[in-house]
């Protein structure tokens, strides 16, 4: 089996695109959106990191079993980090 | 007897005897070298680990704390713990029988990554060693807990040190992980469907998903404390308004799963041994399959159950508590599958299978006295009292060491080539098992009653009690050492084993004992699912 | 290049594959311990990391995180050209990403030493304030800060050994068209690490701009 | 023989009669089981042993079989959680007019201050027949307050107040012990809890003290130089704190919480995050971390309570602090302290 070899121009679309989304980011957080900055900034991230997942680590080519590994490790990590803040905000409301 | 000529029959070449010599072990990349040196590291382990809980045990025959000091039983306590859990029950089913079967029940060569897979002991041995270390030069007092702030602010014990040799382990045990993950997907003999699979592997690879994404985040809540501790830059201390829970959030996280790392394999080594002694299939494949997995995935949203009076939430105690329930299903389904494949079999009582039916027994007890703890209202009471000492005493020492035992004498003809004696193991089977409830039941009556865990002295009415727990851990004691000398003996005086004594479909048995090398002489091809013991009456026991 | 357990050598590079994918999970998993704390006491001390966020030198944030993708592209060529065999283009391409990776780090140095000089980083001599917010709390983000990005800066120097190694491999004419694993997984690292800073900068940098 | 080797924990708390029932089920539920899969282990194993039954039979398995047993174990298993979550939720909130007791623990002792002043070290006497709620923090690391005669647990964090209640219902004296591993004397960090009847409780009460909690608070009110601030009167550059205790607070941004022991504490020991002021004052109130023990911010919260009884407390012609004390209280000119 042959590996899928990206190609040159694809890599520079996603560059491109990372770049601008670095800056948009960045002057978003200047405009004031109340708590949806911190939407958007994640929203932008998370948009980022799929990109460079999708194509520099070329899962978008991968099978389907490095797909299943990738979103069993994101959903691992939502577990951990939803469990653990569940605690904290419902400590808040009263028993 | 007859005298033939010992030069005409040249003796076959096997993993053990191709090549002599120190660096020919400590430079190996087979699998079944490494498990062997894994043996050995975590037998020495276990019984450093073992004189810590005899410390313990003798110290507490009486309630005044006469025998050593409080510091000195703190400091017992703890290494007792680090000792067996980091250094023993992680490693032992998954580094020495699952390094050693795992390639050849795929029927592969090795593992994936053989290299990585010495890399993985020699993290291990640098642990034990730093661990070790840290022993002799004054031992660390923190329980193997870590608890912040005391392990950040309060004690003056080696816990840097001590930390820094888990972190090892932790190693060790992720590259082990990697190694059963990759080795289980990619390196399986043409013809090992996934549902073909002996449950051994099912169970491996859920403790391989654990290994890998538990391991790293006790990492990671230990190097903060190991930070905070020396450069006193941390996020836990309460004084800089950190919070002292979280810490118990991160480190919960893996160490609740971490109970499976060290019972999920015990459970694939049960299901081999009941299905090979019963000589049937298994009752119910698919269920255990599953199972292994729903507890890997639900093993990680329950830790919370340990801290229900540490000041979590009324909500998310609800909801770890309700998760905890869950996780108990797997688990019975496990025990009633293996009990129902006993109908209609053919039992033939050797000692593995009196282990198995100990660990079924034992892990039966420690699993339902886990719903006490489980349930939010009986949890209150008996937290950090004996009963939790004694409930995962069962679970790990009913349950792991049991299966742990089991395996390795099912497997020891595999290995050497030799048979353990028969007579002797049935003993110490049997010494074991009466040890460790004598030793281990009376801690749940005094949890009950109130005698809390990590106590150096306690009040006189707990004593009765407490002797006869004392009294047990000197059976127990003797039963561990049997097996320790006869084993040995049997090295060089045990019988010859056959290829295949217990008449096992296990691919791992379809090579000769000792294997060679490279495990098989041929790829094997797997034309059918495991256990099929109807279609093969041929295989019949030899020993 | 074939290895004893595999059968051929698209079975290696498949294996070897899932298995950085794998030890990749172990990394997220890692860092995950990390972000988690910082969701904790971000949720408590919401003023007190709005507040530390200010501290931040936005200009050298962004700039790293351009250079990250930068060093991101130049690694996905380096790949790409080994995976066609062309080793001198991949050294040419390694090189590069390297001194994108040098330079991500000397700004970061730089970073540190003017919070080191605005006693910023935690511990006795830490004296950064502001008007209402507690100074501990403000604390618990620049440690919070310094554990995250320290952590990452760790993973950045590993990943320069590691490019140098396969940079001097590559160098020997040691990748083919069959063979070139080392330079994928590499690769895959450098851009795992390239993301965990895409959120550590929204997340440290970006938390409030707009007003008090 | 039974005193010295009991078997089942004393019962001297209304919580006993809560937990003992469900660990009684969970231990009948926990013999059936274990008995009833050791036996059928037992009987297959002999009846099905080689030498008899050497020809097993292929079983597969069964689907109903399998739903049976995940089925009924998921019912047994539910109808625990519904039964538990019900005692845990009775250990929720103190009752409203339980008597107050606060402690503070450190290793490793526990001290307990009651309102009227006594203070006690590893002793508690408590009245029978009486919801008591003890309010504990920890000076350094964390400690468990168990008490098993009374069922009850709970672990006293450093950074935190946290209360647990009962209501004792036999006369006698019970172990307390510290359940939470804090070094080295761990063990000793014992104690007891004497029940007595209501007019013993009383006697005891008058027999000691050195003023109650809320006075001993007073006095340091005034040593901190608080009073110059909260004060009733027009002048007053912080709001007046009478009635505080358990109201609802509203900061400017808008949001409120309830004034608890916690609330107190923590405005106490450092400054509020911006918007998160009681509306209407400014930020000039200095930080007391690391000024303030936790037995003295005990004694002073119980003051600023017991000005909930009495608005009138405090004595407007009290001296105002002298040069000294102000010199020695950052109070004066509010300042930002750090460690």
């Amino acid at each position: 089996m042959a590996e899928h070899i990206v190609p040159s121009k694809t890599y520079f679309a996603i560059w491109a695109t990372l770049m601008a989304m670095t800056l948009i980011t960045t002057l978003v957080a200047f405009v004031d959106l109340g708590r949806f900055n911190t939407v958007v900034a994640l929203a932008i991230a998370t948009f980022k990191a799929s990109l460079v997942v999708l194509f520099f680590m070329g899962a978008k080519y991968q099978s389907k079993l490095t797909r299943v590994t990738i979103i069993c490790g994101i959903f691992f990590l939502g577990l951990l980090l939803a469990f653990s803040i569940v605690d904290y905000l419902t400590r808040l409301l009263p028993a | 007897m007859s005298a033939a000529p010992a030069a005409a029959v040249a003796p076959r070449e096997h993993y053990l005897n191709i090549d002599y010599g120190i660096r020919s072990w400590l430079l190996t990349t087979d699998h079944k070298r490494i498990a062997i040196l894994y043996m050995i590291s975590i037998t020495v382990m276990f019984f450093i680990g073992g004189i810590f809980a005899t410390l313990i045990r003798l110290e507490l025959m009486t309630p005044a704390g006469d025998l050593v000091t409080s510091d000195t039983y703190n400091k017992l306590f703890t290494m007792h713990g680090i000792v067996m859990v980091f250094f023993f029950l992680i490693p032992s089913v998954p580094a020495v029988i699952g390094n050693f079967v795992l390639p050849m029940m795929v029927g592969a060569r090795d593992m994936a990554f053989p290299k990585i897979n010495l890399l993985s002991w020699y993290m291990y041995v640098i642990g034990a060693v730093i661990t070790l270390y840290c022993i002799i030069i004054g031992g660390v007092d923190t329980g193997w807990t870590f608890y912040t702030p005391f392990s950040t602010t309060y004690s003056n014990t080696y816990v840097f040190g001590s930390i820094v040799g888990i972190l090892f382990a932790g190693f060790s045990s992720i590259f082990t992980g990697l190694n059963f993950i990759a080795t289980i997907h990619k390196l399986r003999a043409p013809g090992l469907t996934w549902r073909r699979m002996q449950l051994f592997l099912w169970s491996h690879y859920a403790t391989a998903v654990i290994m890998i994404l538990g391991t790293p985040v006790v990492a990671i809540s230990l190097i903060l404390v190991a930070v905070e501790r020396v450069w006193h830059v941390g996020i836990f201390n309460p004084a800089l308004g950190g919070d002292p829970v979280l810490f118990q959030h991160l480190f919960w996280f893996y160490s609740h799963p971490a109970v499976y790392i060290m019972v999920l394999p015990a459970m694939g080594v049960v299901s081999e041994l009941v299905t090979t002694f019963s000589r049937k299939r298994v009752f119910g494949y698919e269920f255990i399959a599953a199972a292994s997995i729903a507890i890997a995935v639900f093993g990680f949203l329950v830790w919370g159950h340990h801290m229900f009076v540490a000041g979590i939430s009324v909500y998310s105690a609800l909801l770890f508590s309700i998760m905890s329930y869950l996780v108990a299903i797997p688990s019975a389904i496990k025990v009633f599958n293996w009990t129902a494949t006993l109908y209609k079999g053919a039992i033939s009582y050797r000692t593995p299978m009196l282990y198995a039916f100990g660990f079924i027994g034992l892990f039966t007890i420690g699993g339902l006295t886990g719903l006490f703890l489980a349930a939010l209202g009986v949890d209150i009471h008996v937290t950090d009292t004996y009963f939790v000492v004694a409930h995962f005493h069962y679970i790990m020492v009913g349950g792991t060491v049991m299966a742990y035992l089991g395996a390795i004498h099912y497997w020891w003809p595999k290995m050497f080539g030799r048979m353990y004696p028969e007579g002797w193991a049935k003993i110490s089977a049997a010494t074991i098992f009466v040890g460790f409830n004598v030793t281990f039941f009376p801690q749940f009556l005094l949890g009950y009653v109130g005698m809390p865990r990590r106590y150096h002295a306690y009040a006189p009415e707990f004593q009765v009690l407490n002797v006869m727990s004392t009294a047990g851990a000197s059976i127990l004691a003797v039963g561990y050492l049997l097996p320790l000398i006869y084993l040995i003996w049997s090295l060089r005086y045990g019988e010859i084993a056959p290829a295949n004594p217990w008449g096992s479909t296990g691919l791992e048995w379809q090579t000769t004992s000792p294997p060679p090398t490279h495990n098989f002489e041929e790829t094997p091809v797997v034309s059918e699912e495991a256990y099929a013991y109807d279609k093969h009456p041929e295989m019949e026991f030899v020993a | 290049m074939l290895e004893t357990p595999y059968r051929d050598l698209d079975q290696q590079r498949e294996t070897a594959t899932l298995g950085m994918f794998v030890f990749l999970l172990t990394e997220l998993m890692m860092f995950g311990g990390l972000f988690c704390s910082y969701l904790v006491y971000r949720t408590l001390y919401f003023p007190a990391f709005q507040e530390g966020s200010r501290h931040m030198d936005l200009t050298i944030g962004a700039v790293n995180t351009a250079v990250l993708i930068c060093s991101s592209l130049t690694m996905a060529f380096g790949v790409q050209a080994a995976q066609k065999g062309l080793n001198r283009t991949t050294v040419s391409f390694l090189l590069v990403t390297m001194l994108f990776g040098i330079t991500f780090l000397v700004l970061k140095g730089v970073e540190y030493h003017a919070h080191w000089q605005a006693h910023e980083v935690p511990g006795a001599g830490f004296l950064a304030h502001a008007a209402g917010v507690d100074p501990n709390k403000l604390q618990l983000f620049f440690s919070l800060y310094f554990l995250m990005t320290g952590l990452h800066a760790l993973h950045m120097l590993i990943g320069l050994g590691l490019v140098t190694w396969i940079t001097i491999e590559a160098y020997k004419g040691r990748y083919t068209e069959a063979y070139h694993n080392p330079v994928e997984n590499v690769g895959l690292y450098w851009h795992f690490v390239d993301i965990v800073w895409i959120y550590l900068f929204p997340l440290l940098y970006l938390i409030s701009r707009t007003h008090l | 023989m039974w005193t010295d080797f009991p078997l089942w924990p004393l019962r001297a708390s209304n919580f006993a009669d809560k937990v003992d029932p469900l660990y009684i089920f969970l231990v009948v539920l926990t013999v059936f089981f274990t008995v009833g899969i050791f036996l059928t282990i037992t009987v297959f194993a002999i009846k099905y042993r080689r030498s008899v039954h050497p020809n097993p039979e292929p079983i597969e398995g069964s689907l109903p079989v399998e739903l049976t047993w995940s089925i009924i174990p998921l019912g047994i298993a539910m109808f625990i959680f519904v039964w538990s979550a019900s005692v845990y939720y009775s250990y929720g909130a103190p009752p409203k007019d339980s008597l107050r007791v606060y402690g503070t623990a450190k290793q490793w002792m526990w001290k307990f201050q009651h309102p009227d002043g006594q203070r006690e070290i590893n002793e508690l006497h408590v009245p029978v027949g009486r919801d008591v709620s003890v309010t504990l923090i920890s000076q350094d690391v964390i400690h468990s307050f168990f008490v098993p005669a009374f069922r009850v647990k709970m672990d006293v964090l450093p950074n935190r107040y946290r209360t647990v209640w009962f209501r004792p219902t036999r006369t006698g004296s019970y172990h307390l012990f510290c359940a939470e591993y804090c070094g080295t004397s761990h063990s000793g960090m014992i104690g007891y809890v004497t029940v007595m009847e209501p007019g013993d409780y009383e006697a005891w009460l008058a027999s000691g003290g050195e003023g109650s909690l809320a006075s001993s608070g007073e006095k340091l009110f005034r040593h901190f130089g608080c009073i110059s601030c909260h004060r009733a009167d027009k002048g007053a550059r912080g709001p007046d704190l009478a009635g505080l205790y358990g109201r609802e607070i509203h900061f400017q941004d808008g949001t409120t919480t309830p004034a608890d022991e916690n609330y107190i504490r923590d405005r106490i020991l450092g400054p509020r995050q911006p918007g998160r002021l009681v509306a209407g004052w400014q930020q000039i109130m200095p930080v007391f971390r690391g000024q303030v023990n936790e037995e003295e911010m005990l004694e002073l919260i119980a003051y600023i309570k017991s000005l909930q009884q009495n608005p009138l407390n405090v004595n407007p012609n009290a001296p105002v602090p002298d040069e000294e004390q102000r010199k020695r209280n950052p109070m004066i000119e509010p300042q930002v302290v750090r460690p």
